[in-house]
């Protein structure tokens, strides 16, 4: 069977998209105060940005979505799960992907054996078979692999499908990790700062990814990102949080113009590419 | 001209005995600069760097041919402490403070090279007053400290060593817009008024382009393009796939990002 | 980049490009290697047989202890224990209930799966040492159980020696514990099954899961994988093979006490691993005939020396055993600091030498 | 009925051969395969996809874009309609694809992807006879919302739908074909000026396929990668013209990064290539070889050594005797086969260079190592090939003998002329050059000059007008000096003047950046950049040594007196190559006007402004001071 | 990357040059006839080396002091050996080996071994000797193959205790208020005489408790706690080697205990090791010795004395007395041999099972009692001579207790 540069893959096996609706919550270590009574939603199909200074409690944000942390007020509705209360590893099922601030990959496997286990969920588990290798276990493993390479066509790692990801560069890394995400074939992706480390023309690949996951693909993004020019030119809706509070929400432009996050985070000299 | 504070000299570099990352990589530091050190990931910017600082070693890499002179003299074969005595100290990426001592801890450890606890309490002194914001947190544990403080607790500790030449790697590594401008003007007062030398690596080329007095960019492995900021910014390749500039000297617009890319010429 | 393929190999289906074995050189090594193994039997010695065979049976307990530590990363000083549980549960299933002893074996495998299942539970919550101690636990459990439990004393005579008397295993009339070739047959048989099922495993996505809990955990279990679940069938897994080894051990003996299962043997064995490499199943083979192999090729050696007049005779032979402690102690020592990765990693070197042949990059 | 042309071909192979593979690409990973029946198959359904969207009879219609099935593709539905094809090369600037597209009047493109889909709606305002642009890389394009683009399994649908209205229509087309048909447009290489549309007809590709495949009879299993431009006749020619004659699979790569790697997967066994890619293998090979150990250098230069032996041996048409067999055979397995394992020639069984001269050097380079290397003599005009050596007849300095099907002859004032099918049909709209490019008595000019040795084997000295008078009066060819220089593993690419008004002869000089490189870090030498290594005075030192090697060999006028190294690399963007990487000594000497002034004065160093254009249209200019060596006594 | 292979391999090389593990023994003194093959393996290494290098040394002086005398009806031993460090697995390796080497008897060491071979020498039919005493060993029933030179552990025990009862009643204590509590290796070796000993305490009225003592520990305050001072034990028996005895009897004399404990040992630790380790607490320990210690003359050690001499060897008493266990236990088996080519039966195994079961009051000039081996019954003695610690040496306390005389007087 041939993989055609027109197929879609993505459209098949995909879980639901919901609307995410993050209700109150609050969340703290040990008195710490993480986040305090944030509330949100992210409608389908959209990309939504997070930004804010370092420890305003971003990345707690996407922690508490994934359910690697649970929240100890509030509920986060993603169809009708509240996933406040959801083990992660639930999670992709219900078509949630996420990638991490600094690069948790599998280093000592392959860049293809990474995208595989982002399709996990979409193999059956089967000790016996998988031992055996036989028929039904290869097949399975065939018909991922096809999956998994419209991914390593999207994102243009070709030429490292079958290297460690451990000897890879940081950026490719990033990129890699972004692929095992999308090799789930969520419906909601959440990437914490997918551009740090990158210079402008990484940065630009990494956008254009973001860009046509989100509208090739349809996925909803949530995204954590510093690079200003970034994330005013593609998100469609950005999200400013301060010392665990939300001190702003609204469209790229609507949120340059808040003197708040003004004064929080942007500095005089905003919206510039820096 | 004088001698250079550090000069390599078509080094190469080699990890895991056949993986070849740098590839007679040659460039030269004058004394009381900035020099930036721009290009894509994988470049071999952090390793050069590396190379430079013997923090190679526990990486399974190694300088298989060509030399580091500092100040004249050979380094490349030196340990790490030995080139930490000689006067270089590396800022790696990623903030890496010791995270259960407090700041001050911290800096007192980047001291150890000074036997000398008045010299120590005067370089303390030194590092509050470039970052106060550490010394508002002196006591606090650096594991808990936001990233900016890290990383400007990372640079407080390198000047405690009182070197010659900083090799930072990436100060604006994850960090607010605001911070990243407070942390590079700091760099440069550092340089302006201590006359401390630094060699930066930095993806942001636009502030490193604005602070440094010259710089190199590499790809691959070799540095393909060099000269003053004020040449490099009228590149078109540096303009294109450095600033993100479009022809006519505008942002270009992340949105409308191609799927193909020009060639690179690096000419200049 | 270092190309992995050869000239004129290249793939039409992603069925043949997951194949194991793609390239020309690689089936040859294969027919090799099965050559090596279709021959020996006819050409050793006796003794050297049984040497094999002693390879054979570590080599499957390497594979499943590399399963669970190489693979999985989670640490076990419990081998012997499982070991025992193998050896004793195929051996009290042959006496008590008179099973033939292939279905011994297996049930006395799938018995010590569910015993590694259950010593996998305090994986749950720990990791590293600490978990080496919790399976240091299952050793001295296992070591009680055998010395005091009354049932092993009743396959024998007299009760006065705790130790379970092996009922005859036949193969094609040839007593296992007796014929070295029988048991060469049936163990290499096993270890052939054992080494391509693990290979496969890792093939699929079940092994991709063991290797990404060692890698991340946090992000495997961001990827769907159940990572608490997924450390039980590991261990269950691993203890499955162990299991065989030990009911391998069981077979080929007349006798077995709790003295072939010490902590000692859980060291030996993840001596093998290290030495072979961990997280390669070629390895675990490599470093079970290695530390195997080692004290007999010491003592050829020796002997060789001896033979030559160089050593004066009597006085030296008392202390020099001690040589092969020595010269155990140094491979590993050696390995560590100068191959961590292992034999398999020396191996890939060597192959990359003559890959890259004549260039060096 | 007999076979005349390509598509009658293909519905042959396709009947012939079924679900052998006839194409596959490197896709997602594997090698996707195409057979010769779903070939036919998708062929059909684009012609006729065309057909409904108004492709007539005599129509053309251009391809820009990588080599993947979907060109052939379009090539052979274009051609089962009576239409023709024509190739542009996809680093082409606007300005040459305007130009192209207009002098074709062409209706119909098809391009690649969003690279080329932009390039032609720059374009769009002056190419206005356009009307439909198929793509068949959709990457990228989701938001152009243009009339004219369309997909290409867009036009396969359509023309599936047509065929299931009209089931003979395809076939009644394609017998309506006849031999003398225009098959494809090939641009002239355009060394001097603006490219020329030659007319291949059918017979032109089947009889170049006739000669060539009987002088080398490749099988339907022989595979064969094609990595080439297709738009460059050379490529057509093997691909196209061969590959559909005896039916072998064609290979197109992943991308043009990947080539290398592609062709060690595919291992083919015949191979069409100009001599820039044997140089770089030849300088990759000996890059890698200075930087490897003691023992395997050894060991290669102790193969080398007998390798050449034997190579030297084998021209001379000496007997090997069963010891130098025997010898062969070691060398090979003991480095040979390892090397060209990695350079991916192993079943290497027919390898030929052609497009341009290929220094003797290289030539013998790759026979020591055992490659069957043959030269072929040809031009657009004669299909790109009508003269090459024959297995076992093989003489590194000449080009071998003419073709099954191939006269050649000299005229009197040194031109060599030939004649025979591959011989073309003219120039597309250029009756003007048609006739100058041809003989009254049809034979074909090829504007080089040349002469037959005694085994009648024919030695190219250079383009004709290109050979020059020195000032004593002796003539010279400048090709042959400047491949003399090429043989020096330091000097990638020279340009040598001299001749007509010009005292006496100069060189510029390309190095090649690895080696050269590789170089100064064995001396300590410690540069940056590409300009800054090539205007160090110990890189003019080196070079110096070898200019002089060359000059040994040379008479008194020809020696090269002052040259200098430029500061970058010739470049087709800045069109000082060709598309096919060929020098255009004339666009160089009008363009570096200053830099050749230089050469011919008193200066050690001139400063000169130069100016590079990128590819996407920008220029920029550079300051730079480049350094003149002499050797003047 | 070569330069890290050859380092490696001369570091190997370095090794293995140092390594002559197996020895032969060959007669040292010029014979034209065939030699005897004999195997035997030893613990040098392992966990109870520090018994088996003396008991080997004297296995190994023996043969070359009955080769140096003639040997076996003139022909000499050639005994080929090797440490196994107590690995079974090593032992069965070696076992085949040696076997297929020519030898027709075997000399073992351990519990573990001599179990697992068990099985394997009855179908070889190779006759079987070793420092284990199992009282099973002795069944020909259970290990046809199997002989003890030495009393049986089962045997030891209730001799010891036997004594211990006499001295008790002696002091005016009565049988009921004796308590003992069998301290033993947690394996095969430390349990096998506890169900015959527990069995002659009960008939005797005497309480017995079982103490393991787990492997590699450092103290065993918690086991006396629990089982001497709050158990009230009046009598403590060990049966586990030297080392731990010795910290045993280091760790009663700490909590003062020694004084109203009576302690004694089985054979594995009943040696001169125990005291050098115990020191001043070692003394007034009993000890049930079948091989007569160094301490005590006996006629039986004369030829082994001048042999040590002659060949400059260590003195008897540094030898210890496993170097007299080492060296009887190969005289008996070289009796064994020797009456089957006295016969003019051809050396095979079943034929010397079937001279050794001939063995009558065999005397090993009082080294042990005299040795009697029987069709049914392979313990080749049951009867020793308890001894007590004074001034620091062995010294005889107690007639030769021979329990078989004792069963024949019952019946």
């Amino acid at each position: 069977m041939r993989v055609s540069k027109f197929d879609r893959p993505y459209e098949s096996g995909r879980p639901e998209r919901h609307q995410l609706r993050v209700e109150n919550i609050s969340l703290s270590f040990g008195g710490v105060r993480a986040l305090t009574d944030v509330s949100l939603t992210c409608e389908p199909g959209e990309i939504l940005a997070i930004i804010g200074p370092n420890g305003a409690g971003k990345t707690s944000m996407l922690n508490c979505i994934c359910g690697l942390y649970h929240p100890q007020k509030g509920r986060i509705m993603y169809g009708n799960h509240n996933l406040a209360r959801t083990s992660s590893h639930h999670l992709p099922k219900m078509g949630i992907a996420r990638t991490f601030q600094n690069i948790e990959l599998f280093r000592h496997m392959t860049v293809l054996n990474n995208l595989m286990l982002g399709r996990h969920v979409h193999m059956k588990k089967n000790i016996l078979t998988a031992l055996l290798y036989w028929g039904w276990a290869e097949r399975e493993e065939i018909e991922n692999r096809r999956f998994v390479e419209h991914v390593i066509d999207l994102l243009e790692i070709q030429h490292i499908r079958k290297q460690m990801v451990g000897s890879l560069a940081y950026g490719l890394q990033k990129r890699v990790e972004l692929g095992r995400a999308l090799a789930m074939n969520p419906g909601l992706i959440l990437l914490d700062e997918p551009m740090a480390g990158m210079n402008v023309e990484e940065k630009e690949d990494m956008a254009r990814f973001i860009l046509d996951i989100n509208e090739e693909w349809g996925i909803t993004t949530i995204l954590i990102e510093h690079d200003m020019g970034v994330v005013m030119d593609i998100s469609d809706r950005v999200a400013v949080l301060e010392f665990g509070r939300l001190i702003g929400i609204g469209t790229p432009d609507e949120v340059r113009e808040n003197p708040d996050v003004i004064r929080a985070y942007l500095g005089q000299d905003h919206g510039g590419r820096s | 001209m004088a001698e250079p504070l550090l000069a390599l000299n078509n080094i190469e570099v080699i990890y895991n005995r056949v993986i070849l990352v740098l590839k007679g990589l040659s460039l030269v530091v004058e004394p009381n600069q900035i020099v930036a050190l721009l290009g894509a990931n994988g470049a071999g910017k952090t390793t050069t760097l590396k190379a430079i600082s013997g923090l190679l070693k526990p990486e399974n890499g190694a300088v298989t041919d060509g030399n580091i002179q500092f100040e004249g003299k050979p380094i490349h074969q030196l340990d790490a402490a030995a080139i930490v005595r000689r006067g270089i100290f590396q800022v790696m990426e990623g903030r890496r403070v010791f995270e259960h001592l407090t700041v001050e801890e911290n800096l007192r450890a980047g001291a150890y090279t000074q036997n000398n606890p008045l010299e120590t309490r005067r370089l303390i002194q030194l590092v509050y007053d470039y970052f106060p914001r550490l010394k508002e947190r002196r006591h606090q544990q650096a594991g808990y400290m936001s990233g900016g403080e890290q990383q400007m607790l990372a640079i407080g500790r390198s000047l405690m060593a009182s070197p010659k030449l900083i090799l930072l790697d990436e100060p604006s590594l994850g960090l607010a817009p605001l911070l990243v401008q407070e942390i590079f003007s700091i760099i440069q007062r550092i340089n302006q008024e201590q006359g401390t030398t630094i060699l930066l690596v930095e993806q942001n080329a636009n502030i490193a382009l604005k602070v440094a007095h010259y710089a190199y960019i590499m790809e691959s492995g070799r540095v393909v393009l060099d000269g003053k900021p004020d040449d490099l910014v009228n590149n078109a390749d540096v303009r294109e796939f450095y600033l993100g500039l479009t022809e006519v000297g505008s942002r270009k617009s992340y949105r409308d990002v191609k799927h193909y890319k020009r060639r690179k010429r690096w000419l200049s | 980049m270092m190309a992995t393929t050869q000239c004129g190999v290249f793939h039409e289906s992603y069925r043949s490009d997951m194949q194991l074995r793609p390239t020309t050189w690689q089936r040859l090594r294969v027919v090799v290697v099965f050559a090596f193994i279709i021959i020996l039997p006819f050409v050793a010695s006796a003794q050297n047989l049984r040497i094999a065979n002693t390879v054979v049976i570590a080599a499957i307990g390497a594979i499943g202890l590399n399963i669970l530590v190489g693979y999985t990363g989670q640490i076990s000083l419990g081998q012997g224990a499982f070991l025992a549980v193998g050896a004793y549960s195929t051996g009290l299933l042959m006496h008590y209930y008179e099973l033939p002893w292939p279905i011994a074996l297996v049930l006395g495998a799938l018995i010590t799966a569910m015993f590694g299942a259950v010593f996998g539970i305090p994986s749950l919550r720990l990791k590293g040492l600490y978990l080496a101690v919790a399976t240091l636990a299952a050793q001295q459990i296992v070591g009680w159980f055998v010395r005091n439990w009354d049932p092993i004393d009743g396959t024998k005579a007299d009760g006065a020696a705790r130790e379970l008397s092996m009922p005859r295993a036949l193969f094609f009339g040839d007593k296992l514990n007796d014929s070295e070739f029988a048991f060469y047959v049936v163990g290499m048989i096993a270890l052939v099954i054992v080494a391509v099922v693990a290979t496969n495993l890792f093939r699929t996505h079940i092994g991709r899961a063991f290797v990404a809990i060692r890698d991340q955990d946090i992000a495997a279990e961001v990827m769907g994988v159940n990572v608490f679940q997924y450390k039980l069938v590991a261990f269950a897994t691993s203890s499955f093979f162990v299991g065989l080894a030990g009911g391998l051990t069981a077979v080929h003996s007349t006798n077995i006490s709790f003295e072939r299962f010490t902590i000692d043997v859980s060291i030996e064995y993840l001596a093998m691993i290290i030495i072979g490499g961990l997280g390669s199943i070629s390895g675990s083979i490599y470093g079970a005939a290695f530390v195997k192999l080692l004290p007999e090729i010491l003592r050829d050696v020796g002997l060789w020396i001896a033979d030559q007049g160089w050593l004066a005779s009597g006085q030296l032979d008392q202390y020099l055993p001690f040589a092969e402690d020595a010269a155990f102690g140094l491979a590993i020592i050696l390995t560590l600091i100068f191959e961590p990765e292992g034999i398999v990693k020396l191996w890939s070197d060597l192959k990359a030498y003559f890959r890259l042949w004549p260039f060096s990059y | 009925m007999t076979i005349d042309t390509l598509p009658k071909q293909l519905r042959e192979n396709a009947q012939r051969f079924g679900n052998k593979i006839a194409l596959r690409e490197k896709e997602y990973g594997i090698w996707q395969s195409i057979s010769w029946a779903q070939y036919l198959e998708r062929v059909q359904h684009f012609a006729l996809g065309l057909h409904s969207l108004g492709f007539k009879r005599g129509d053309i219609v251009g391809i820009i874009g990588d080599n993947r099935p979907e060109w052939v593709i379009t090539e052979l539905s274009a051609q089962s309609l009576g239409g023709a094809s024509i190739g542009i090369y996809q680093d082409s600037t606007t300005e040459e694809v305007a130009y192209i597209i207009s002098k074709c009047d062409m209706r119909f493109l098809v391009v690649e992807d969003q690279e080329q889909v932009d390039k032609i709606l720059d374009l769009w305002d002056e190419i206005k006879g356009v009307e439909k642009v198929i793509y068949y890389d959709p990457k990228g394009l989701r938001e152009y919302q243009h009339d004219f683009l369309m997909a290409f399994p867009e036009v396969e649908a359509l023309g599936a739908a047509f065929q299931q209205q009209n089931p003979s229509f395809y076939d009644q087309s394609v017998d309506q074909g006849k031999g003398a048909d225009i098959a494809i447009l090939s641009t002239t290489s355009g060394t001097t000026s603006r490219p020329k549309l030659a007319k291949i007809t059918h017979n032109n590709l089947i009889g170049m396929g006739v000669g060539l495949t009987s002088v080398d009879a490749f099988g339907a299993d022989d595979q064969f990668l094609s990595f080439l431009p297709l738009a460059w006749i050379g490529e057509q020619m093997i691909s196209v013209a061969c590959g559909m004659r005896v039916g072998f699979a064609l290979s197109f790569p992943e991308e043009t990064g990947t080539v290398q790697s592609d062709l060690r997967e595919i291992g083919p066994r015949i191979i069409f290539a100009p001599p820039r890619i044997w140089e770089n293998m030849l300088s990759q090979v000996q890059v890698k070889i200075e930087d490897t150990s003691w023992l395997k250098r050894r060991v290669f230069d102790w193969s080398m050594r007998h390798g050449y032996r034997l190579a030297d041996k084998r021209f001379a048409k000496q007997e090997l005797t069963t010891q130098d067999r025997w010898l062969q055979r070691f060398l090979h397995w003991i480095c040979f086969a390892s090397i060209l394992d990695q350079l991916g020639l192993r079943y290497m069984k027919w390898a030929y260079t052609g497009g341009a001269a290929l220094g003797p050097d290289v030539f013998r380079f790759f026979h020591g190592m055992g490659v069957n290397l043959k030269q072929g003599y040809g031009q657009t005009e004669t299909t790109g090939i009508c003269v090459v050596h024959a297995d076992g007849d093989i003489k590194f300095q000449t080009v071998g003998k003419a073709m099954p099907g191939a006269e050649i002859k000299i005229d009197p004032s040194g031109e060599i002329l030939a004649k025979g099918t591959m011989c073309f049909a003219g120039y597309y709209q250029n009756e003007e050059a048609t006739a100058e490019s041809m003989t009254a008595d049809g034979w074909v000019r090829t504007g080089d000059a040349g002469y037959f040795d005694d085994d009648g084997h024919l030695i190219v000295i250079d383009r004709a007008k290109d050979v020059m008078t020195l000032h004593d009066g002796t003539k010279f060819s400048p090709q042959f000096i400047e491949n003399k220089l090429k043989f020096s593993q330091y000097i990638r690419e020279a340009v040598v003047f001299g001749g007509g008004d010009l005292p006496y002869v100069t060189a510029f000089i390309n190095i090649d950046f690895g080696n050269v490189g590789k170089w100064a870090e064995n001396h300590q030498l410690a540069y940056t950049t590409y300009t800054d290594l090539a205007q160090k005075p110990e890189v003019y030192a080196l070079v110096l040594q070898d200019v002089e090697r060359t000059n040994a060999d040379l008479p008194n006028a020809a020696k090269i007196q002052r040259f200098l190294l430029l500061h970058k690399e010739l470049d087709a963007d800045d069109a000082e190559l060709t598309r096919t990487r060929k020098v255009r000594r004339g666009y160089i000497a009008k363009n570096y006007q200053e830099i050749l002034d230089g050469l011919y004065s008193d200066k050690n160093s001139i400063d000169i402004q130069s100016v590079i254009t990128y590819q996407d249209g920008r220029t920029a200019t550079l300051n730079v001071t480049l350094r003149i060596e002499s050797l003047r006594k | 990357m070569f330069k890290r292979f050859l380092i490696i391999t001369v570091t190997l090389l370095i090794v293995f040059a140092g390594a002559t593990p197996r020895t032969s023994h060959e007669a040292t003194l010029a014979q034209d006839m065939e030699p005897i093959t004999v195997g035997a393996i030893f613990d040098l290494t392992g966990p109870t080396s520090d018994v088996s290098q003396f008991y080997a040394q004297g296995m190994l002086g023996y043969v070359d002091w009955l080769n140096a005398n003639g040997g076996i009806e003139g022909h000499p031993i050639e005994m080929i050996s090797q440490d196994y460090a107590y690995s079974v697995e090593t032992a069965e390796n070696l076992y085949v080996e040696f076997v297929n080497a020519g030898s027709v008897v075997f000399q073992g060491w351990g519990t573990g071994d001599t179990e697992a071979l068990r099985g394997r020498i009855a179908e070889d039919e190779i006759p079987f000797m070793s420092a284990s005493y199992s009282a099973t060993l002795g069944d020909p029933a259970e290990a046809p193959y199997n002989f003890l030179v030495g009393t049986s552990y089962s045997d030891q025990a209730i001799i010891l205790m036997q004594a211990m009862l006499d001295e008790w009643l002696d002091q005016g204590y009565a049988a009921e208020e004796m308590k003992v509590a069998f301290f033993h290796n947690d394996s095969p070796f430390g349990t096998s005489p506890l169900d015959d000993a527990e069995a002659w305490a009960a008939e005797h009225g005497i309480a017995t408790v079982r103490v393991p003592m787990p492997r590699g520990a450092t103290g065993f305050d918690a086991e006396i706690t629990t089982n001497v001072v709050e158990a009230e034990a009046t009598h403590i028996i060990i049966q586990n080697v030297s080392s731990p005895a010795a910290l045993l009897v280091r760790n009663l004399g700490d909590l003062g205990l020694l004084d109203f404990v009576q302690v004694g040992c089985l054979n594995w630790c009943a040696d001169e090791l125990l005291i050098n380790g115990a020191g001043d607490y070692a003394e007034g320990i009993m000890g049930a010795i079948p091989f007569a210690p160094t301490s005590v003359e006996r006629e039986g050690q004369a030829d082994a004395i001048a042999w040590l001499d002659e060949t400059d060897g260590p003195s008897l008493a540094e030898s210890t007395l496993h170097y007299t266990q080492g060296w009887v236990t190969m005289a008996v088996m070289a009796e064994g041999m020797r009456l089957t080519l006295a016969n003019g039966e051809e050396l095979t195994g079943p034929n010397i099972k079937a001279n050794l079961e001939t063995l009558a009051e065999f005397d090993t000039g009082g080294v042990t009692a005299p040795i009697t081996f029987t069709a049914e019954d392979h313990r080749g003695n049951r009867a020793l001579h308890v001894y007590r610690v004074e001034d620091g040496v062995w010294v005889e306390a107690s007639d030769l207790i021979d329990l078989r005389e004792m069963e024949m007087d019952m019946e």
